[in-house]
């Protein structure tokens, strides 16, 4: 062993640890800032710490939640999508014509709805892998398009969720509403994915350098496909999802959740130039911007002041840490 | 790893209906942007030889290779690896064939670890496409240890230094059990041991058969280690011949297309005033209480290990990094001391960096804006640019140091590596400083270039202007340096004379090990 | 064929129209029901949630202040705790909301629905759960609530649209500007003033576009229409005051005569502009201090007196009738802002001190 | 040296240089495709009335594109500008308060204040390194929230009927589109012939290289992002004389279609790359588009999804023409 590798071993035990702790510092703050949240609405709140409440936070999480795992895979990629806000208003339309209040209609409108959500993402990876277009310019026009095709399809209320449906939404096992449990679910597999499969590795790949990706021999068109389907796919989940909240199909729900999820997945510390993610961030991510909304309500907050409250946690959540540059 | 090899022993089993050569590139053109950048090139390798592949900046040498892998498509010719086709094929096609490519500009991804760079699109995995992470991590570190490189598998590698991540590309390709590789210029950041380590490597590759096309301006490599060498120029071959048929002035002649006087110039000069002291200074990076002094008119050399701290060193006086403690400065001009680069320009330094594609170019802009950057206050009246005065300057730069471009607004990504340096290097000439910092100055430059280059150090000296210079090509140092300080973990091991430096003492100061009380 | 009193005026629907309209349907058969709601009686004093539009404009903040002003009227030993959701005028905002608020157990919820299909589950989980819900302002899809306070819209948008058709004498070229596409209230009174534009052969509606409640969105769209129908246009059919403010802003710009137009409101800003270049409209009226017969009907229903399914402000809010420019000097408010929408039941102190008004001239 | 003769000579292949030709006036060539379509669907489109409505409204949305245009120039991006418009219209409102000798301390205090939104941008994203995108689109809340906190959900105060003027043409000139063009015609010199453009370039092609350059890139990025919320206030302004009323949902939409324009103009996201020029064509689609729409009488959803498809076919241009290059 040459001088400088005996050099490098000593120095790169710790640097290591030092480059973790760098990387995640972020995400601890967040949690940090959960848990100030927790104890105010604890102390300020009989009715916070209930279980009925936290069940309510929890499934609401998974609303935003899982449109921000889908959203996350993206920007690893160095991309962005900002149609799911439309997408989700496009699915739950479809979902509830398609359903039509008809127990037999559950299965097809599900795979509707699914069979949408990969349309979408296809088109996307299209005019991404083989047109060069931008993401953002992409998924953009993809939000002006959708919501256009949501309004054809119909600008007032259709459709109707089977009864099923509607009580899925009210489901538990134990204290747990089902729909929660499915999100933390999701959360556990997108992890999984990340860290033990090669898709998720081609992920970071792509994200961190997309010409290393392609002279590596990566499937970057391929790759790039999969995860806008995946995004696509989580929008579609959710309009099902709150198909089953609403029980009838309004087209006045989806706009805005395309902002509201890269909020939450930068808040979690991923990195909008791609390469870096991190799955418990974007929970974190998720969580605080649920619980905010939520104190606000319980603790009565004046009516005033609350945009101001909101607009101040979420700049002093992104700028209380440094976040590492490119 | 490379026992898992197949048929190299026996070339014609493997590929049948084959000439002796494994790779035929055969007329290859291919123009850029309506710039011919090859004409009607041809490449024959044969299996278990290395080819060495020369030419002067911009000469074509990376785009032929990445021809070859895959990267762009040719205009014209044909591929022929192995007996089969392969100009229509894909970078994984070629990956998968058996060749595999160290490209010039460092191709890794830098938030990932050192194990998954080297196995990225090659990942050891159980089925349904998950990870084998146990394998993953032993074969990346038997390949590492084999290769004598100790790192930490899970550091990203954005956290190496560009040399550590050399090395990583060179595990990278040999993981992928090539028969034949393509090294673009992959000593150009290495130094003494790594070096070494390089050409070991070759040689055991050659040993079981494998085909080495080496791209190189360092000519004593090329005369090392090659058994053909090719030559190009203008995107024409103008030689293809056997090594031993070959010597130094005329392989020189037949890049350049003239006779070079390949001496380092000397020139008679007396050491100027003192112009800048730096006392104990010392970073949060690794480099820790250093002084020095620079005189007028002098060539302060740096010399080190890969890793020495040398980049951390100039970055620090450049005002770049914070100091943590000590402090620098500059004598005669009110003393100045300065906290940020733009103070540090004011108080008449430059910093030539290493990596130039980060630090030094911006590769989407024009030659133009690149080169009057730094000095923009002077070609401005109340701020709006003198257009008059600003074509002048980019004349007199493009003359100067002959650079080669289509357009004073080409963009500056569009030339070739070393003309791109050789842009950083005007651009911080009319700054005209008085002390001007070159890290790695004649990286990836050629024979041609690398001596104007040192022509122009001497004139700068014989203006007074003193210059320090980082460089890991020893002979570069000792012909250049009036005095040489050797870096060696973070601080300065000691300080040579030119007449008492010689290159088996600068590497033992270099390497000295002085960590034996460290904690491992 | 069925006659209604809404918006203070009359109107003849005819059997098809009914038919046609689900909207029709329920408002009519509601306004004879009544809601027993002696399960939902109990002791006072109680705590009501209130799911608001949120305070993102002047007709909502209003209607907010009124409710603050109503429940600290009434007193602690009435209304102990009063809880406010701010939806910021989305549903998507709403729906979680809701949940919140209903996660803290009110006696009764008042909401202004954001979305007629995103509230309806919440709202019959809300009644699942035993919290009778008062809608206020608009409508939901399910009929599981116990009562709405309102007008009937699509009468609304008749009455205007016969407006027109009377000052035009059946004969001319009509513009339509609706408000959000989408939004019940506004499709509401779409469909009301085409049914009677269909009724009028003589009628010619040149283009129909959404002004998106917006005066900006309004004037840019005017703008377009005048460069194209010029003073080819006859009559001009509006879903709301702020659209209005933008059509006649257009018209002042391109110096063209003001056209009749059928749809302003009592809002301070449109009755000004119109008095300073008299212009011909009618006017309908949704008071926000309708809020306060919401919380009225909370009340009474936590009392457990059985109340109607649809309650019409109209003639219950005093000057909540709809009017013409003749009128329209009587309603104006020198010292009110621009942006205060009357009738106003709360004292003017109180709007004063809100910032809605300057005391000292009024 | 041969090399470079046969580029300078223009001998290069046809191929190449069409596309070459397609990427630096694409934008023109789908606008003038538009312009073309009008003609023959709406010929409305090219009355002097219309052509001045549209160059007036197309004003509104140019000005902030400009703002826009820069900051997407040095790699960033502001999605704060719809709250700028509302913070401006109330404060027209609050401080003009209906009289036209306080239209000028009103613009002043607007823009003092858009100032220091630009002010907090910048400093969210060069001293505490938030993405842009994230940045700007808290300060977004916050304004929106502050200046909801302040008028307590309604502003007091009435717009000074001077701003009107805003409104007048003068055969198809008006003092918005003079605004627009004059600034435009400002920055486009400034980005292309001073120091300061280039350092503006420079920092947007290479953040790390331009500080050691000797260029104050924090300084540099920090005034970008001011300068864009100035122009979203002079945008609001003009707004806010427009509608002559206080709206809360004043310029909703203007801060993506600003983005569209300017990357429709090709101006890249990575920064470093694009100009006003293309802006102003990106502007002009925009803006044409929607009001061919309504010339034409269609849907809104229609609407919707022309306008997507737009952008996507003028982004196509581009990408076709700089592939494989
Ligand atoms: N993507 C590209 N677009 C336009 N021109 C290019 C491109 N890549 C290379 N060129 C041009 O092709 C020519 C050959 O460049 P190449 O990088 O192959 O040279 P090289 O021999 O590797 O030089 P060096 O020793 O400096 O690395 C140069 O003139 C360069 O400007
Ligand atoms: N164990 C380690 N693993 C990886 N990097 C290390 C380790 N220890 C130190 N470093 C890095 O080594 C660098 C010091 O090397 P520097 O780039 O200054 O060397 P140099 O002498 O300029 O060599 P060269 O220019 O040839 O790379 C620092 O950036 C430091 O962070
Ligand atoms: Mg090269
Ligand atoms: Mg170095």
């Amino acid at each position: 062993m040459n001088s400088a590798a005996a050099f490098f071993k000593a120095k790169s035990e710790g640097r290591a640890r030092a480059v973790f702790l760098r990387r995640n510092g972020p995400i601890l703050m967040v949690y940090a800032f959960i848990l100030l949240l927790v104890v105010i609405g604890i102390t300020q709140s009989e009715r916070f710490f209930t279980e009925r409440n936290l069940a309510n936070v929890a499934r609401q999480s998974a609303f935003l939640g899982i449109v921000a795992l889908g959203q996350m895979l993206v920007i690893l990629t160095a991309g962005i999508d900002l149609s799911v806000g439309s997408l989700v208003k496009v699915s739950i339309l479809v979902s509830a014509i398609v359903m039509n209040g008809e127990s037999a209609n559950v299965l097809p409108a599900i795979l509707a709805t699914l069979a949408l959500g990969v349309i979408v993402g296809l088109i996307h990876g299209f005019l991404i892998n083989e047109l060069r277009i931008a993401p953002f310019i992409v998924t953009l026009a993809s939000l002006v398009i959708l919501r256009g095709i949501g309004l054809t399809i119909s600008s007032s209320p259709v459709g109707k969720a089977s009864r099923e449906v509607m009580m899925f939404y009210v489901k538990k096992v134990g204290p747990v509403p089902i729909i929660a449990l499915m999100f933390f679910a999701l959360v556990i597999v997108t992890l999984l994915l990340l860290r033990y499969t090669v898709f998720g590795k081609y992920l970071y790949a792509i994200g961190g350098n997309t010409e290393v990706a392609r002279l590596s021999g990566l499937p970057v068109k391929k790759t790039r496909y999969g995860v806008y389907v995946l995004c696509s796919l989580s929008a579609a989940v959710t309009g099902l999802l709150w198909l089953s909240r609403m029980g009838v199909g309004d087209p006045a729900i989806g706009d805005g959740i395309e902002l509201q999820t890269i909020t939450a997945v930068i808040i979690g510390g991923t990195s909008l130039f791609g390469g870096r993610a991190s799955v418990l961030g974007t929970l974190g991510g998720v969580l605080l911007l649920g619980i905010t909304a939520n104190l606000l309500v319980m603790l009565g907050v004046n009516q005033f002041i609350q945009g101001l409250i909101q607009g101040v946690i979420i700049v002093a959540a992104v700028a209380l840490y440094k976040q590492e540059g490119d | 790893m490379q026992t898992e090899r197949s048929g190299i022993g026996a070339p014609d089993a493997a590929f049948p209906n084959m000439s002796e050569y494994i790779l035929e590139m055969l007329n290859i053109s291919k123009s850029f942007a309506g710039v011919e950048a090859l004409k009607d090139v041809t490449l024959r390798c044969k299996p278990g030889l290395v080819y060495g592949l020369v030419g002067e900046n911009g000469a074509g040498k990376s785009t032929l290779m990445k021809i070859l892998a895959g990267a762009y498509r040719a205009d014209a010719g044909e591929i022929v690896f192995k007996g089969q086709r392969r100009d229509q094929a894909t970078t994984a096609d070629i990956i998968n064939s058996g060749i595999s490519i160290i490209y010039q500009e460092l191709a890794l991804v830098p938030q990932m670890s050192v194990a998954d760079n080297i196995f990225l699109g090659r990942e050891p995995r159980h089925p349904l496409g998950i990870l084998n992470l146990k394998q993953l991590y032993t074969r990346a570190g038997d390949l590492l240890a084999r290769l004598g490189i100790t790192l930490d598998l899970r550091l990203p590698v954005s956290e190496l230094t560009i040399a550590q991540q050399q090395l990583v590309e060179i595990a990278k390709a040999l993981s992928q059990n090539a028969d034949l590789i393509v090294m673009d210029e992959p000593s150009a950041i290495l130094a003494g041991d790594e070096l070494d380590q390089l050409f070991s490597i070759i040689a055991n590759l050659i040993e079981q058969g494998v085909t080495i096309i080496y791209i190189s301006h360092r000519l004593e490599e090329v005369f090392r280690i090659a058994d053909e060498v090719t030559v190009l120029k203008d995107g024409e071959v103008v030689a293809a011949r056997p090594l031993a048929a070959l010597d130094r002035p005329t392989l020189v002649e037949l890049m350049v297309g003239r006779s070079l006087d390949e001496i380092f110039p000397q020139t008679q000069r007396e050491r100027g005033e003192l112009l800048l002291v730096a006392e104990n200074i010392a970073t949060d990076t690794i480099l820790q209480d250093v002084s020095l002094e620079v005189y007028a008119g002098e060539i302060l050399g740096i010399a080190g290990m890969v890793g020495s701290g040398r980049t951390e060193l100039a970055r620090a006086l450049f005002g770049a990094d914070a100091l943590t403690s000590g402090h620098i400065k500059r004598i005669g001009k009110d003393d100045a001391a300065w906290s940020s680069p733009a103070q540090a320009i004011r108080a008449g330094l430059a910093l030539v960096p290493e990596d130039r594609k980060r630090h030094g170019l911006f590769t989407a802009l024009s030659v133009r804006i690149n080169l009057t950057l730094p000095i923009l206050s002077r070609l401005t009246r109340l701020g709006i640019v003198r257009r008059k005065a600003e074509e002048r300057v980019v004349q007199a730069a493009r003359e100067r140091l002959s650079i080669v471009m289509s357009a004073p607004d080409q963009e500056t990504q569009f030339l070739s590596g070393g003309n791109q340096q050789k842009v950083v290097l005007a651009k911080w000439l009319e700054t005209a400083p008085d002390i001007i910092i070159l890290d790695e100055p004649t990286r990836g430059v050629d024979v041609g270039a690398k001596f104007e280059i040192y022509k122009l150090m001497r004139q700068l000296n014989d203006r007074g202007i003193a210059i320090i210079m980082i460089s890991s090509e020893l002979p570069e140092i000792i012909g250049m340096s009036d005095r040489i300080l050797v870096m060696n973990d973070g601080r300065v091991a000691g300080e040579l004379t030119r007449e008492e430096a010689g290159e088996a003492r600068i590497i033992e100061m270099a390497t000295r090990s002085e960590r034996a009380h460290k904690p491992a | 064929a069925q006659d209604d009193m809404a918006g203070g005026m009359s109107f003849e629907f005819t059997d098809e129209q009914i038919e046609a309209s689900p909207y029709l349907q329920s408002v009519l058969s509601r306004l004879d029901e009544t809601y027993d709601t002696s399960d939902f009686a109990k002791e006072g004093p109680y705590r009501i949630a209130f799911a608001a539009q949120g305070t993102s404009n002047a007709w909502s903040a209003l209607m907010d202040a009124h409710a603050y002003w109503y429940v600290e009227h009434l007193g602690e030993e009435v209304v102990s705790e009063f809880m406010y959701g701010d939806a910021q005028r989305s549903a998507d905002i709403q729906v979680p909301q809701v949940e919140d608020l209903l996660a803290q157990e009110p006696d009764a919820m008042i909401l202004v629905p954001m979305g007629a299909a995103a509230l309806s589950a919440p709202v019959e989980r809300a009644m699942m759960q035993g919290v009778p819900v008062v809608l206020c302002a608009s409508a939901v899809e399910t009929d599981n609530f116990v009562t709405e306070v309102g007008t009937n819209l699509w009468t609304v948008g008749a009455n205007l649209a016969q407006w027109i058709v009377d000052q035009l004498d059946g004969e001319g070229n009509v513009l339509v500007m609706v408000g959000v596409p989408g939004v019940t209230t506004s499709d509401v009174m779409e469909e009301g003033a085409q049914a009677v534009f269909d009724a009028n052969p003589g009628i010619n509606i040149l283009d129909k576009q959404p002004g998106f409640w917006s005066t900006a969105e309004a004037k840019t769209i005017m703008e377009t229409w005048l460069t194209q129908h010029g003073d080819n246009v006859d009559a001009i059919w509006s879903g709301g005051a702020q659209m209005s403010q933008g059509i006649i802003s257009a018209y002042l710009d391109a110096g063209l005569d003001i056209p009749p137009i059928g749809g302003g409101e009592w809002q301070n800003g449109f009755l000004r502009l119109a008095l300073e270049h008299d212009i011909d409209y009618l006017a309908w009226q949704y008071p926000n201090a309708m809020i306060t017969l919401c919380i009225d009907a909370a009340l009474q229903i936590l009392a457990g007196e059985p109340i109607p399914r649809f309650i019409d402000f109209s003639g219950v809010i005093p000057n909540s009738e709809p009017f013409t420019d003749e009128q329209g000097a009587e309603y104006f408010r020198e010292e009110w802002s621009d942006d205060v929408h009357g009738p106003i039941t709360m004292p003017d102190e109180k709007l004063a001190e809100l910032g809605f008004a300057t005391m000292d001239d009024g | 040296m041969k090399l470079i003769q046969t580029y300078e000579t223009g001998a290069g292949s046809s191929p190449w240089r069409l596309r070459k030709f397609v990427a630096d006036y694409g934008v023109y060539i789908a606008l003038a495709i538009l312009l073309l379509a009008g003609a023959l669907l709406t010929p409305k489109l090219y009355a002097v009335d219309t052509i001045a409505v549209v160059m007036r409204q197309a004003s509104q949305l140019g000005i902030v594109a400009i703002g826009q245009t820069l900051i997407l120039l040095v790699a960033g991006l502001d999605l704060s500008v719809s709250g700028v418009f509302i913070m401006t219209s109330v404060v027209m409102a609050e401080v003009g308060n209906g009289r036209d000798e306080m239209v000028i301390p009103a613009i002043a205090t607007a823009l003092a204040l858009g100032g220091i939104v630009g002010l907090g941008n910048g400093w969210l994203v060069t001293k505490r390194r938030v993405p842009p995108f994230v940045a700007t689109l808290g300060m977004l809340v916050l304004v929106k929230g502050a200046t909801q906190a302040y008028t307590r959900g309604v502003p007091g105060g009435f717009v000074p009927e001077i701003l009107g003027i805003v409104n007048r043409s003068w055969s198809f000139l008006s003092i918005p589109l003079i605004l627009w063009l004059g600034l435009s015609a400002i920055f486009i010199f400034v980005l292309r012939g001073t120091a300061y453009g280039r350092r503006v370039y420079a920092v947007g092609s290479n953040i790390e290289a331009a500080r050691l350059s000797g260029i104050p890139v924090d300084a540099i990025r920090i005034s970008i992002y001011v300068l864009g919320s100035l122009f979203a206030v002079i945008s609001g302004i003009v707004l806010t004389g427009y509608v002559l009323y206080v709206d809360r949902f004043i310029g909703s939409g203007l801060d993506l279609d600003s983005i569209a324009a300017a990357v429709v103009g090709g101006t890249a996201f990575t920064g470093g790359r694009g100009g006003l020029l293309g802006t102003i064509a990106g502007v002009l689609i925009i803006q044409i588009l929607s009001t061919m729409v309504v010339l034409l009488g269609l849907d809104v959803e229609v609407q919707f999804i022309i306008k997507g498809l737009v952008i996507l076919g003028a982004v196509t241009l581009y990408s076709v023409a700089n592939a494989d290059s």
